[in-house]
């Protein structure tokens, strides 16, 4: 393809302007024809035009067209930002068979329309593209960089969606190392016991992948692993795996529990346990072409005091309660848990999720969890059908702000709930309600002003209190820090764009899977773990990837040879040729420009982000 | 366009990765603010010598923010030797009895909304305070406003 | 008698909404030859008619287009616009078989340019449901501004057949006589990705919608608010009036038994928060309340916007409406019953009412394919935790909401899933 | 032009299409004789200022939401444009 592209470097720079209206979220407070009018002057500029939709068809055929008729070979559109946008410009160009980083793009719409208004704020459009156009003057045809893929890719984290992922790829040829940090596979999900909606045992959806990676000879699982080295880029990452045994208390209890287990067998509420843990230390470096994060939520726990948590042993979470259901005797009329009857149960929904400034208490580090937690309110109603369905001697009291059972076939546990005398208070955040201890026929008492009985306060005596526990992003912050990857304020890893790239990470070569993107539940985790099984096969397909050419080039004419940018580059990407000129492997380069700054004679630029274009840019923004 | 001039403006150098989705972050919450503020797109600022930010000066930019992703930084090695690099600059600009408060280094994430209003702002009502740049040598140059 | 065409795909993604662009293009990505069919004269589906979308509130446009047209100028895609589907089915393991209609447009798609003077030369208008029939198109038409392809239909119900088309025409496109042509696409896999229609309310007479003026669903409320909406801004359909006051009925059409509906629709509470939040930019002044059973934010960043919609000062009342009237004024007058604050019967009236319509499945696969749907209609998975794309036919995967009501976030993730399956049947094929 | 246009137009037997589709050409026929007259009497009742759709309804006796549907038509296919409110409407007007 690249030969067929035009080489406009030797020719004058005959500039393409085009401006957006965006159904008038420009044009309703820039006057997109002013600028159109303003512009059009400019010295280089050849066309200058308007659209409704510059990213509709129409929109990119206005482009073509003056590409064919060879009128311009350099293309400036304002528009929306570039995240959105640039690269579907870049590809309208390049099948118009100009080279497509002959473009420049203005962003009049976030930057300017959506933020200023009236005369101003077209005169700064004006501005704007003119900075653009005298950028785009500048531009030279680049070719985007062709490196080798590993058919590799490291799956980081071996619950659901780690383990749906492993699958997937395996079967689509695909190398894996599954790389998990407990000495189980299975994750949050083996703390359960059947699921919602379809009542399964969480243990035979398990057994179901985990059997599948036992069985695909393209997955390696490292158990009792972590991450510990991480460099390259996309299509030729090097991860260090490092395996030791565990430590941590909790671990070794759960590892004694399936002590003496057969290897490859799954145990409730510890996980599937592959058998094989570290006598000592062991490391490996891989070569892999992806990375798949699936590192999972935390449980929010609660802070002591929290609805009586941490004080009153008759206070649980969810989690505690169904482990706790699990092992209480079958068919009695009343639920027994630790030996006690269980007559009254108080269920609190939105602990630790749903939170609000200024109602709720933030963390140590000024931080609360604001977001709903999804899964909590089905998780909290199939728990209490289960009780009144299988001990109708036992109460359920459900305090909730909004009942969110939202998905699939998950209506009806709220109106079975209904049904099986569930009992629904509606709170408010500020008025929460309120455990205290009492020494009448319950332990504990609950109040809450109900919104449903127009706002009585409602007393009532319970014998244990369920806390419906949200989730929270895992604190994975060594490979947050060790790999740059980009968090949202949640604390949740943060994709590109939720609908435009939702599986795929601002870096390239690492993408996302399940709960440690947002809470999800199951299915939800399924389908992100093979969405991006999709997109890990599209990247690693072809045995190669295309990367942007937005790297370091010397200009041997200017050179010295003085070195200074060698000792400068923090990626060891450039060397000096026995010619004393010094010389960058794009492969190596992330285009950060620190070479650019030390050099004195300007022998040495960021393609496609020069020091010159900026130069320029800044004149026009003065002229203008 | 013109009268624009009279009241200054501002550059802003926003990192690709933090600052400049950041501003489009203000954008989308339609929260406005001065108009006089040019926002351009940077992989990373530790690209411009220090001769860059005294031109700037020199050609009439009022003052000029520096919003970088801080020690979230994607480069290795960047951010220090950016910081390094701004402490030259603002070596260079006592000698030219520039206000140093018209160079201004902050840290801008993608959801600093509320920061990124208050740098602009800030620096909106210093450069009218200020007035123009005036280099030293340089008075009869500049035209009086 | 025209030959049979038969042709011959790896994949065949029936529907062109969002869910099926995003198969189309994580199989096409892969190398796959992907033929894409829609019913509709474009692709786009359901999102590209939308105003903005939440929580990021971008508008549909910016984020749809770029899938359309990038699955339109893909190597490895086809599409097949304006083409009913009579039949498909698994013949053997490596075959799929469609027998698909392409349905006659009258307009030669090899000549026309979509330059729309067509359009402006037909004299006959007729009302225009891609407008929420606010207001009227001409009897030949691009469905609207960023269709995809380009290419006009001519509504033979509602033309005169006055040759006026033909005439201005500059490339001799117009093909009155055209007729109905059958094909056959063979492919290794398939994806059903047909999508939704909007619940029906007809069983719901109490509320009003088509026969009180300014009661309007919320996919009309999305015309009103989109960028070439038919008004360019929003007014009461009865008489043009700025409504001062404006009012959202939730689940009008989900959780709701009596119409055989009882399940939740996903999206509603959140889209009535986005429209309310943009009719607040539109018009600051009116009064926007929300009438609604349960609020469920229950997406990223889905939470956060619906506080913000509070704090804007979009009013939320806890209340089942029962009934809607004509009030005073062409107001519309609604009857609920007060679930919270003093509780009892209360009556207000709005300048407009929305009702926040559910999803009911817009494919019915009886007599066409055999593929398995839930009591609800929607396409069951066989594995609806571990593999939700999984159908009862092997190598036939189904995305979107035609496998259950789903917001465009969740849906373009089942999309990707629903592309793994299907590439993995092929792999596993050889 | 027209010349090569008509050289390359298959022939098409117009008067059997006619007489096949009859039934919808007659309802066609009927529903632009109405909608002519209305836009007639839409442009007449403009012709001299702006009028809101209220004002519009009155002098044409028609419904107000008829005459909305027909305001917005004309407006879409730039007969019409939107001119300056007056109290919780606006006033159209014609473009030409």
């Amino acid at each position: 393809m690249s030969e067929t592209k035009k080489d406009e470097s030797g020719e004058e720079a005959r500039v393409g302007v085009y401006i957006c209206h965006c159904g008038g979220n420009i044009s309703d407070h820039v006057d997109v024809e002013k600028v159109a009018e303003a512009v059009k002057d400019i010295p280089g500029v050849v066309v200058s035009h308007t659209d409704m939709f510059m990213c509709s068809d129409p929109g990119q055929e206005l482009i073509q067209e003056d590409i064919n008729k060879g009128n311009i070979n350099r293309v400036v559109v304002a528009s929306c930002a570039p995240s959105l946008h640039e690269t579907t410009f870049r590809g309208a160009i390049s099948r118009a068979n100009m080279n497509p980083y002959l473009y420049e793009h203005a962003n009049i719409r976030e930057q300017d329309s959506w933020v200023h208004h009236g005369d101003p704020a077209t005169a700064k459009a004006i501005t704007l593209v003119a900075a653009a156009i005298s950028k785009a003057r500048g531009l030279k045809p680049l070719e985007p960089i062709r490196v080798d893929a590993a058919s590799h890719t490291t799956v980081i984290g071996g619950g659901i969606a780690g383990l749906r992922a492993a699958v997937d790829l395996a079967r689509n040829g695909i190398k894996v190392a599954l790389v998990e940090k407990s000495p189980f596979l299975g994750g949050n999900a083996s703390q359960l016991d059947r699921v919602f909606p379809t009542g399964e045992k969480v243990a035979d959806l398990i057994e179901y992948l985990t059997s599948a990676v036992a069985k695909d000879p393209n997955i390696t699982v490292y158990t009792c692993a972590e991450l510990t080295g991480f460099e390259g880029y996309i299509g030729n990452f090097k991860v260090t795996i490092k395996r030791k045994a565990p430590e941590d208390e909790a671990t070794q209890l759960m590892l004694k529990q399936v002590k003496g287990a057969a290897p490859g067998s799954f145990h409730p509420f510890v996980g599937f346990y592959p058998g094989d843990v570290p006598a000592a230390d062991e490391e490996e470096t891989l070569t892999t072409g992806v990375i798949v994060f699936a590192t999972g939520f935390e449980l929010y726990e609660p802070r002591q005091g929290e609805f009586g948590y941490g004080e009153n042993r008759e206070v649980i979470t969810l989690r505690q309660f169904i482990r706790a259901m699990a092992d209480a005797p079958a068919t009695t009329e009343t639920l027994t848990i630790d030996g006690r009857p269980v007559r009254r149960i108080a269920m609190i929904h939105c602990v630790g999720s749903r939170q609000i400034p200024g109602i709720h208490e933030a963390d140590e580090n000024d931080y609360m969890n604001e977001y709903c937690s999804r899964t909590c309110c089905t998780a909290t109603l199939q728990a209490a059908l289960e009780v009144r369905d299988n001990y109708p001697g036992t109460q359920i009291l459900d305090y909730y702000r909004d009942i969110r059972t939202y998905g699939h076939n998950q209506e009806e546990y709220y109106s079975r709930a209904s049904e099986k005398n569930v009992l629904f208070f509606r709170y408010e955040p500020e008025d929460s309600p309120v455990i205290t201890k009492t020494t009448g026929e319950y332990p504990l008492k609950v109040t809450v002003v109900d919104k449903l009985t127009f706002n009585e306060e409602v007393e009532a005596g319970v014998d244990l209190v369920v806390l419906a526990t949200g989730m929270k992003a895992k604190n994975i912050d060594s490979l947050v820090e060790m790999m740059k990857l980009p968090v949202g304020a949640d604390k949740f890893l943060q994709e590109v764009h939720p609908k435009l790239r939702p599986v795929e990470m601002a870096n390239g070569g690492i993408l996302l899977a399940g709960t440690c993107q947002a809470p999800m539940d199951i299915n939800e985790s399924c389908n992100a773990a093979q969405a991006a099984a999709a997109k890990a096969a599209a990247l690693l397909g072809k045995g190669f990837v295309e990367l942007d050419p937005f790297v370091a080039l010397v200009d041997p004419d200017r050179c010295e040879g003085n070195g200074d940018c060698i000792a400068e580059c923090p990626e060891n990407a450039i060397s000096m040729t026995p010619d004393n000129k010094a010389e960058v492997n794009p492969a190596l380069c992330t285009g950060c420009g620190m070479c650019v700054a030390v050099c004195s004679v300007n022998g040495i630029d960021v393609q496609g982000w020069g020091l010159k274009e900026y130069e320029n840019m800044v004149d026009a923004i003065v002229k203008f | 366009m013109a009268n624009d001039t009279q009241e200054g403006k501002i550059l802003i150098l926003a990192t690709e990765s933090c600052a400049y989705p950041g501003a489009n972050s203000v954008g989308q919450a339609h929260s406005s603010y001065p108009t006089n503020t040019y926002i351009l797109r940077v992989r990373a600022p530790v690209l411009f010598p220090e001769h860059f930010y005294m031109d700037c000066f020199r050609k009439g930019i009022s003052g000029i923010i520096v919003m970088s992703c801080g020690e979230e930084c994607p480069y290795e090695g960047a951010y220090h030797a950016f910081a390094k690099r701004i402490d030259n600059v603002f070596q260079l600009m006592k000698k030219e009895d520039l206000d140093l408060r018209r160079l201004r280094l902050t840290a801008i994430c993608t959801v600093c909304n509320r920061p990124f209003l208050k740098e602009v702002n800030d620096m909106n009502n210093l450069i009218k305070e200020l007035g123009p740049p005036i280099l030293k040598g340089e008075e009869a140059a500049t035209d009086t406003p | 008698m025209k030959v049979k065409r038969d042709l011959q795909f790896d994949a065949i993604v029936i529907g062109g909404g969002i869910a099926g662009l995003q198969s189309a293009l994580d199989l096409g990505d892969q190398g796959y030859k992907v033929a894409v069919v829609d019913k509709d004269a474009t692709i786009g589906g359901k999102m590209i008619r939308l105003s903005k979308v939440f929580p990021t509130l971008d508008c549909a446009s910016c984020i749809t287009t770029p899938k359309m047209s990038s699955a339109a100028h893909h190597e490895n895609i086809t599409l097949f616009t304006y083409c009913t589907l009579g039949a498909l089915d698994r013949e053997k393991p490596d075959q799929v078989v469609a027998q698909l209609r392409q349905e006659p447009r009258y307009v030669d798609p090899e000549k026309c340019i979509g330059c729309r003077k067509c359009e402006y030369g037909c004299p006959v208008y007729v009302e225009d449901d891609e407008q929420g029939g606010f207001n009227m198109r001409k009897a030949i038409y691009i469905p609207f501004s960023n269709a995809i392809p380009q290419l006009p239909v001519l509504d033979v119900e509602n033309c005169s057949l006055c040759g006026k088309c033909a005439k201005v025409c500059p490339t001799d496109a117009i093909r009155y006589d055209m007729e109905p042509e059958d094909f056959t696409i063979t492919a290794k896999t398939a994806v059903l990705a047909t999508g939704f229609e909007l619940s029906p309310m007809e069983q719901k007479p109490q509320y009003g919608l088509a026969k009180l003026q300014n009661v309007v669903s919320s996919m009309q409320m999305e015309r009103l608010l989109a960028p070439h909406g038919p008004y360019n801004r929003v007014l009461r359909p009865s008489d043009g009036k700025e409504p001062d006051s404006i009012a959202y009925v939730q689940c009008a059409g989900s959780r709701d038994e009596s119409l055989g509906i009882p399940y939740c629709s996903r999206v509603c509470c959140m889209y009535a928060i986005k429209q309310a939040m943009l009719l607040s930019g539109a018009l600051p002044l009116a009064d926007i309340t929300i009438y609604y059973m349960d609020i469920r934010a229950f997406g990223k960043g889905y939470e956060q916007f619906y506080q913000n919609a509070k704090a804007m000062g979009i009013e939320f009342v806890k209340a089942k409406v029962a009934k809607i009237t004509q009030g005073d004024n062409q107001t519309a007058r609604l009857r609920y019953e007060d679930q919270e604050g003093n509780g009892g019967v209360m009556e207000r009236e709005h300048d407009l009412v929305i009702l926040s319509l559910g999803m009911v499945p817009q494919w019915d696969p009886a007599g066409i394919c055999s593929v398995n749907c839930g009591q609800d209609g929607f396409i069951q998975s066989i594995l609806p935790k571990i593999a939700p794309t999984v159908t009862n036919i092997d190598g036939v995967y189904t995305a979107g909401v035609a496998a259950g009501p789903k917001d465009i976030v969740d849906t373009i993730t089942e999309a990707g899933a629903a592309a793994m399956e299907a590439a993995n049947y092929i792999k596993g094929l050889t | 032009m027209s010349e090569e246009k008509k050289s390359t137009a298959p022939t098409v037997d117009m008067k059997k299409l006619r007489q096949e589709r009859n039934e919808s050409i007659t309802g066609a026929r009927e529903k632009m004789k109405v909608q002519n007259k209305v836009i007639k009497a839409l442009k007449e009742a403009l012709s001299k200022e702006a009028k809101t759709i209220p004002e519009l309804a009155d002098i044409m006796g028609m419904q107000t939401d008829a005459v909305l549907m027909y305001v917005s038509t004309l407006k879409r296919y730039g007969i019409i444009g939107e001119g300056p409110k007056d109290g919780d409407y606006f006033k159209y007007e014609l473009t030409e």
